[in-house]
């Protein structure tokens, strides 16, 4: 019974921390647009969060360029314990328009681990919310 | 004073100075300078015609030659002068003196090409990641970057 | 005593990774200095792999708030090369998307500002009503930010009546709500006390340190590129460059709102007297030999790109230079002996588009040589006490209105 | 027999077990009404129109990892959330709701007005603490502006409860709620001093216009950046909690109490809450986060003075009456 509860409060009320790791910050202003009156995260309990040490999801945009990787991978450490990772759009997702760039690791799975994925260059802010719902229903 | 007399100017006052000057598109006029004379040809233009912002600075890798051009606009043209270093000595002049705007492009020249900026203010490195090979020089026509194989995350 | 301050480059609300190390003495910052390559993709070497058409889509996504400049940047700059005399109807529908992302990215700009200035119900509201941008140019491109409506020789798709009577009964509702912002920019106090006297940049430190866009206008130099090197259809409509002589944050707040204005002026224009014809022409794969250097106006100041082909397909080397990059050496020497706590304040007046360039800034301590990151926030936190001292009297307002 | 009442009393009523479910009633209040005020809707799918929101936000807190710094000290990082809940949980005892006669109730006694005054300022206290041992350079300032934004609300406020207990000349909530029922008419006496103990509790509870410690786009988590799981479900309890209290305080204070027994007193109590929280809310709405220094100004050069005026209207009312 516990173990039902603790998951129904885990699905109700994800923490997200926004990560831009060298985006071209198109799905950064998707993702706060989704925080604004029309799209409004709060409904489903989702409250952006500052520090790592708050946050249950990381949104990660961007591929990860060479400088951030380190950076990136120290603040997946910081988060606690039951975590998850979005990669949204399509940079995150394959590195989108510059894969095979020189300067980028190509995709945010080369450097942590991603539970799901946001397709979509910019994605839409329904997009957002719809990935992050379904990520945490598809918790057992 | 528009295009034609800038470039009546130009034949008439500094023709020691400059190799070629040519006028390529509307408002468009190209200089070729030597090395040597790029700071004196600069200042000259930006006394006499107003030429004081300098949009970028845009280095060519072509085979044993750079090419290196200094985009400068004012409010009627936009003049492109360009000057060739050979690829064994790359060396040349920082303009820092007469339009300390150019800083960061000069920066970005030495990342990108390798090209030695003489007396920059300021020569670290600008725009490559802190841990990034000496001597790799990226916009180099000839370095070509071998992409790490990808590894599947869960796959085989 | 020295003091050098540095800031990490994970940040909570919108600002990306940069990094700018400065040296304090005390509140006054003595020096300040720049790391860029956080966010450097190498999207010049890969441009000189990709062909033309596929370049479009690149540069399209150097940027996410000025996607359309970029790209409308380099298919200006590649029409020339192939000496193509786009569709008319086309040029027109390009401006009128020109105009339209100019005034959602200075409609973002606002509520940037007001966030950093600690006025959050201001930047909910002018998001709240950007989305009516927002919504337009996702009914006439499909997208909501990259809009990819450019090609060569034109624009890829059409505006029906319908599209055009949305638009022009939207930009009534932008115009009252702009006034609204204009009303609370002028009279609340604290905003226009924490913006005016900031961040000073004089006429001649910006024209020698190469300014560019609204922060040049806003120190008096009335320098515009739609104006002195008309592109697309510019030189057919009737708007006057904004400046105002301030010199300060206020000022490019003020220049950004006139600008906004004007734009509604031009985007009307351009939609009363849109001509027939097609949208678009027929374009060579192959382009000779030649270079071109063309320039944009963005909507944060100047872009500039530098195309040079070699009869492939595929461009030789493609330079670009964003505004915010040119802005930099001008936001130094505004830094420079200017108060800690005003830093995330002029950051954000130029408006800077971090994956154009990017900015940190970080807190070396010179005596035990330990270094502190802290994030931009954290200034802005510094921000608040510094201003232990100042008390705002009302200032009569700089807004013309 | 006797002590059944005041545990039951401790345990269930006004105390642990009605707070805890009534707080996050409140901060679920509270977060629609500031929703509803931005034209936003608001927690939603969480319960019937997102009423367990709260709730399912404490109990993932506390089914998080807890990760403590290990440059902090150990146990004062995990004893301070648990002082900080338990000194505002036993200023909530003290509140008049249910004991009504003043011979039956074991716990209210003359001067408790001052104790839950200082109660209520403990936690503050506890934050800077919390900011200090967590080793991290942000909450190390986010403490510190907690103890200079203490400076500024804290004698407002004290002058603000002062003046009705002056009229109804006790020291004692139960006797103050008591004397205004019987005379209304003088509630309208200190309404100044209502408006100076609304902005105070503001201030106290660290929301919009005076969340300078931890503004979220300013120090991130201000005190609370290090804090995970369950310490971090402690202080957003405590949070709630302080609300609530600080609610309940001001509604007995100037609102007149809540007379009735159980049932009615249960009603009055969160009728008038409810209605405080309403006007935190609008507040915490419509203005904008001022700077610390605008904070000491505002309250030194407006509140303070103001509280003085108070009671001197105070002082000369109860000169006419007797």
């Amino acid at each position: 019974m516990i173990e039902r509860l603790v998951h129904w409060s885990r699905v109700k009320s994800p923490w997200v921390l926004h990560l831009n790791t060298g985006a071209c910050n198109a799905c950064d202003i998707e993702i706060l647009a989704a925080l604004m009156p029309r799209f409004d995260l709060e409904r489903f309990g989702i409250l952006l969060k500052g520090t790592p040490r708050h946050a249950d999801v990381i949104i990660c945009t961007g591929p990860v360029t060479r400088q951030n990787r380190d950076r990136v991978v120290r603040i997946y450490e910081q988060v606690p314990d039951p975590k998850f990772v979005v990669a949204v759009g399509a940079c995150a997702m394959s590195g989108c328009v510059y894969r095979g760039a020189y300067n980028t690791c190509g995709s945010l799975d080369q450097v942590i681990p991603v539970n799901a994925y946001i397709p979509g260059c910019p994605i839409r802010p329904d997009a957002l919310i719809d990935g992050v719902v379904k990520l945490l229903n598809s918790l057992k | 004073m528009n295009v034609e007399a800038i470039v009546q100017k130009i034949n008439s006052e500094i023709k020691d100075k400059v190799q070629e000057v040519s006028v390529t598109a509307p408002l468009r006029i190209n200089i070729k300078v030597d090395r040597g004379q790029l700071l004196a040809v600069l200042q000259y233009l930006k006394d006499q015609f107003g030429f004081t912002h300098m949009a970028t600075v845009s280095g060519l890798d072509l085979g044993e030659q750079f090419e290196v051009i200094y985009h400068m606009a004012n409010n009627l043209a936009t003049i492109n002068v360009r000057i060739l270093t050979p690829r064994s000595d790359p060396r040349i002049p920082s303009t820092c003196s007469v339009i300390p705007g150019a800083i960061l492009y000069e920066r970005e020249l030495q990342d990108m090409f390798g090209l030695v900026v003489e007396n920059i203010p300021d020569p670290r490195p600008l725009l490559l990641a802190d841990d990034w090979p000496a001597g790799e020089y990226p916009l180099r026509k000839d370095w070509h970057f071998n992409r790490p194989a990808e590894i599947i995350p869960g796959g085989k | 005593m020295e003091f050098k301050v540095s800031l990490g480059p994970q940040h909570p609300a919108l600002h990306e990774p940069i990094s700018l190390r400065m040296t304090l003495d005390g509140e006054i910052i003595r020096d300040a200095d720049l790391k860029l390559g956080y966010n450097h993709r190498g999207i010049e070497k890969l441009a000189e792999s990709r062909t033309y058409i596929q370049n479009l889509y690149l540069t399209e996504r150097i940027c996410g708030i000025c996607s359309f400049s970029h790209q409308t940047c380099y298919t200006q700059g590649v029409e020339k090369l192939m000496e193509l005399v786009p569709a008319k109807r086309g040029l027109y529908i390009r401006t009128l998307v020109c105009e339209l992302e100019r005034v959602h990215s200075h409609l973002l700009w606002l509520g940037v500002a007001g966030q950093e200035a600690g006025f959050e119900s201001f930047f909910m509201y002018t998001w709240r009503d950007r989305e009516v941008v927002m919504d337009i140019l996702d009914t006439i491109s499909g997208n909501r930010v990259h809009y990819s409506m450019n090609t060569f020789g034109g624009v890829r798709r059409d505006i029906d009546e319908l599209q055009k009577k949305r638009i022009l009964d939207s930009l009534s509702l932008l115009r009252s709500r702009t006034e609204y912002y204009l009303h609370i920019g002028a009279n609340e106090p604290t905003f226009v006390g924490r913006l005016a006297g900031v961040g000073m940049l004089s006429k001649e430190k910006a024209i020698a340190l190469c300014a560019v866009g609204p922060t040049l206008r806003a120190s008096g130099v009335p320098m515009d590129v739609r104006k002195d090197d008309p592109y697309a259809v510019y030189d057919e409509i009737p708007f006057e460059v904004c400046t105002a002589d301030s010199c300060d944050v206020l000022g490019r707040a003020v220049v950004r709102v006139k600008e906004l204005m004007q734009s509604y002026n031009i985007i009307e224009f351009l939609l009363k007297n849109l001509p027939a014809g097609p949208i678009k022409v027929k374009a060579p794969r192959k382009v000779k030999e030649n270079e071109v250097f063309s320039r944009y106006e963005a909507p944060r100041g100047e872009n500039v790109h530098y195309i040079k082909s070699n009869g492939s397909d595929k461009p030789e080397r493609l330079k670009v230079r964003a505004p915010t990059l040119a802005n930099y050496p001008a936001t130094i020497a505004m830094l420079k002996n200017g108060f800690i706590a005003d830093i995330p304040l002029i950051f954000a007046a130029i408006d800077p588009c971090i994956c154009c360039a990017e900015r940190l800034v970080q807190l070396d301590n010179p005596r035990n040589g330990e270094s502190k990151v802290i994030t931009f926030s954290q200034l802005r936190a510094m921000a608040n006490q510094r201003y232990k001292n100042v008390n705002f009297k009302k200032k009569e307002s700089l807004w013309p209105f | 027999m006797a002590i059944l009442k005041p545990i039951l009393y401790i345990l269930v009523y006004p105390g642990l077990l009605f707070l805890l479910v009534y707080s996050t009633f409140c901060e679920w209040f509270d977060r629609k009404l500031y929703a509803r005020m931005q034209n936003r809707i608001g927690p939603l799918h969480t319960g019937r129109s997102g009423i367990l929101q709260p709730l399912a936000d404490i109990i993932k807190l506390f089914a998080k990892e807890d990760i403590v710094p290990e440059k902090a000290d150990k146990h004062m990082f995990t004893a301070l959330p648990v002082f900080a809940l338990a000194f505002v949980c036993t200023a909530a005892l003290y509140l008049p709701v249910w004991h009504y006669s003043a011979a039956s109730s074991a716990i209210s006694f003359s001067g408790d007005l001052i104790v839950v005054a200082y109660l209520l300022t403990l936690p503050t206290l506890i934050f800077f603490l919390a900011g200090w041992h967590s080793t991290n350079y942000f909450s190390a300032i986010g403490g510190v502006r907690v103890l200079t934004m203490l400076f500024g609300y804290e004698i407002p406020l004290l002058l603000a409860l002062l003046s009705p207990a002056v009229l109804a000349g006790s020291w004692r909530i139960l006797e103050i709620a008591v004397f205004f029922q019987n005379k209304p008419l003088l509630l309208l006496v200190n309404s100044i001093g209502f408006f100076i103990a609304l902005i105070a509790l503001q201030a106290k509870l660290e929301r919009v216009p005076f969340d300078i410690p931890h503004a979220e786009t300013e120090i991130i988590g201000g005190q609370f950046t290090e804090y995970s799981g369950k310490k971090l479900a402690f202080f957003r309890l405590l949070g709630d909690i302080e609300m609530v209290v600080g609610a309940g305080l001001i509604a007995a204070v100037f609102m007149g109490g809540f007379p009735g027994g159980v049932f009615w007193g249960l009603v009055h109590f969160v009728v008038k809450t409810c209605f405080v929280i309403f006007l935190l809310a609008a507040m915490r709405a419509a203005t904008s986060r001022i700077r610390i220094d605008q904070m000491i100004n505002f309250s030194w050069r407006w509140l303070a003075p103001l509280a003085v005026l108070q009671l001197f209207i105070v002082i000369i009312i109860k000169g006419m009456r007797s």
